[in-house]
């Protein structure tokens, strides 16, 4: 049996497609958060990324850990909003774990993303049922979790974790905000999806895609 | 003295508060401010706090105000970007914006020490209008 | 709807807590803005807050939020000056005004009354930021 | 004995006399404003009466009390500062007072200076002690009461108030402000004198001395 797993290339090239996803919904994130925010959050991202993309030749050389680090201190000082410091302390976060590293294998994966996830957590002191990025993120870690305990491949394993993200940002649609913008609207905020979780989700889901296409 | 650092999610209004707080000061203390992004939408730029907080450091600490939520969070990574030198002399208060902005650079300009300041700030919150 | 009139110092501060506001409500609500004097020194402008609050005014009242001290006594003078039309529909949010300009412009950009409106701006006193 | 009473002509004489005071002392206003305040209080002041002068033909032909209240308004709409709403509606009632007259008498006088003192009270919230220009009117208003009552004349009980008025303004260095401003600086402000007393007690003094002139 062959054991997947993410090289270096692999990580550029996933953060190659997230630009690119992010680009496209660019519009998307931002009606979202027009409903229940300050209708900015795919522009954010989307500047973000951006800056990622252009800057990605200065850091391209390094190991895995240093690029995601780098990653992250771009988005924290490019995309302006709450997801500025979000996102980047999840991938500065996610990039410590992997410090110099050139292939991940799963333990890695589990490691970055349940530390790019506390990050968060206490970047924001946000929790699961708050309505944010959260609601999609950490059902997802359990998922990824939960599957490879299972003895499920990777492959399997990040596909249903990009299943449970999935079902996290329609959950967010039945709650209230309890952070960020959307909570000056309290109880007004049910109904509307929450556009961090659902461009934390169009981010798993990239991950998930890629490796679905990935020879094992 | 204490510094001040402005954070808001748009450059008039920390431009602004500025000229309100510089005007009650007189030139006495060090103000900084940080509005917007770089790219001039409205949002935070946490790479301008740390330059504005290093700029008003002048011994004695610098106190942060900050909008929104967001610029919180902002600021808190901007105090994390900063080098050891700056470790614990930096404050960000728990208070509105322009009263405690008002408050703490009047505080800061007679000598005040930086828990003071942040005192006064933070007691803002209580501030009567009418 | 119920209109937001922000009351500054500060030309600068009034205009870019309007663009603030305005980003969270996308244009649902009137918010009017009066800030710095007529001849543009930082200070406040009766005529213009009377006029703002007119703007702001389509039938369910208007809340204006103000800085600092002086600012007050200008909100209350240009309430005087109101034609009896008005009266009992203004009210003054002893509220900070970033603060509280942005939790009353989205309550009232989901239908509340002033009463409420003001309720929220008020509230936004006990904020807590850190 | 003769009455002296102020005429319409004597009342606009004395507002072009204050115009010209506030002008020569708009430096020494602003400065007293920059150790315990915002640095403005000369500026703010000068603007307003300038605008009073300007403004000042259009009411001209109206009687005192008319003309008192359209300079309380002009200053309402054009000072800026604290000082603007707080000597506006101290015109503006005084010209409630007298509304309709053409010539004060002394009683006229008491009733006017009343008014406008307690309209400023009620805008301002503040009371004798609180180191504002309520400190200079206050016993200027008691000092000519008092002055009147026990039989003296006009010229005499307004001297006596303008140097109650001036007293009041010493005052100020000695007491921490408790409205305004200066109020941020609380016990700091001790030492300094208020510049709204000072404006208040440079208008008094001047309708003393123009009176002082007048033919009895
Ligand atoms: N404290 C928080 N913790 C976790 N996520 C948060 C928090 N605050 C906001 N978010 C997420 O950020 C998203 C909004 O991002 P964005 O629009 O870019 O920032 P801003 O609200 O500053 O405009 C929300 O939809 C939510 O998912
Ligand atoms: N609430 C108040 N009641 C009475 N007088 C006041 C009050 N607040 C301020 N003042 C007076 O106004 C003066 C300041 O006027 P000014 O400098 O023109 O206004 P600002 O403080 O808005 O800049 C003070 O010196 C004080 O005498
Ligand atoms: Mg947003
Ligand atoms: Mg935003
Ligand atoms: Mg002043
Ligand atoms: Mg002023």
């Amino acid at each position: 049996m062959m054991i997947l797993m993410l090289t270096k290339s692999d990580v550029t090239n996933i953060l190659d497609v997230i630009i690119k996803i992010i680009e496209d919904n660019r519009q998307y994130l931002t009606d979202l958060d027009a409903a229940i925010g300050d209708a900015d959050h795919g522009i954010n991202l989307d500047r973000g990324f951006k800056a990622v993309r252009d800057k990605m030749t200065q850091f391209l050389d390094k190991d895995i850990g240093t690029i995601l680090k780098n990653v992250g201190m771009v988005l924290v000082s490019t995309v302006g909003g709450a997801s500025g410091p979000l996102y980047g302390t999840f991938f500065m976060r996610m990039g410590n774990a992997v410090s110099g590293k050139s292939v991940l294998d799963e333990n890695d994966i589990v490691a970055m993303f349940e530390a790019g996830l506390s990050g968060i957590k206490e970047r924001g002191k946000a929790q699961f049922g708050d309505k944010t990025m959260i609601d999609a993120m950490e059902p997802a870690l359990n998922e990824l979790k939960k599957a490879l305990s299972e003895g499920r491949n990777l492959k399997e394993a990040i596909g249903a974790a990009a299943n449970a993200a999935y079902n996290g940002v329609l959950m967010t649609k039945d709650i209230a905000a309890k952070k960020g913008r959307a909570s000056y609207l309290g109880e007004r905020s049910i109904g509307h999806q929450d556009p961090g979780a659902t461009s934390a989700y169009l981010m798993i889901k990239t991950v998930a895609d890629y490796v679905d296409k990935l020879q094992q | 003295m204490v510094g001040i650092v402005i954070v808001s999610h748009s450059k008039k209004v920390a431009d602004g508060l500025y000229e309100l707080a510089d005007q009650m000061t007189g030139g006495k203390i060090r103000i900084g401010k940080s509005g917007g992004t770089k790219d001039g939408r409205l949002g935070t730029n946490v790479d301008e706090i740390v330059e504005e907080i290093k700029k008003c450091e002048s011994g004695d600490g610098v106190l942060v105000l900050v909008d929104l939520g967001s610029s919180v969070m902002s600021a808190q990574m901007a105090l994390e970007f900063l080098d050891g030198e700056y470790a614990g002399k930096v404050e960000i208060a728990d208070a509105p914006l322009v009263e405690g902005t008002i408050a703490a650079s009047v505080e800061a300009s007679i000598g005040s020490d930086i828990l003071k300041v942040k005192e006064v700030a933070e007691a803002a919150k209580n501030l009567v209008k009418i």
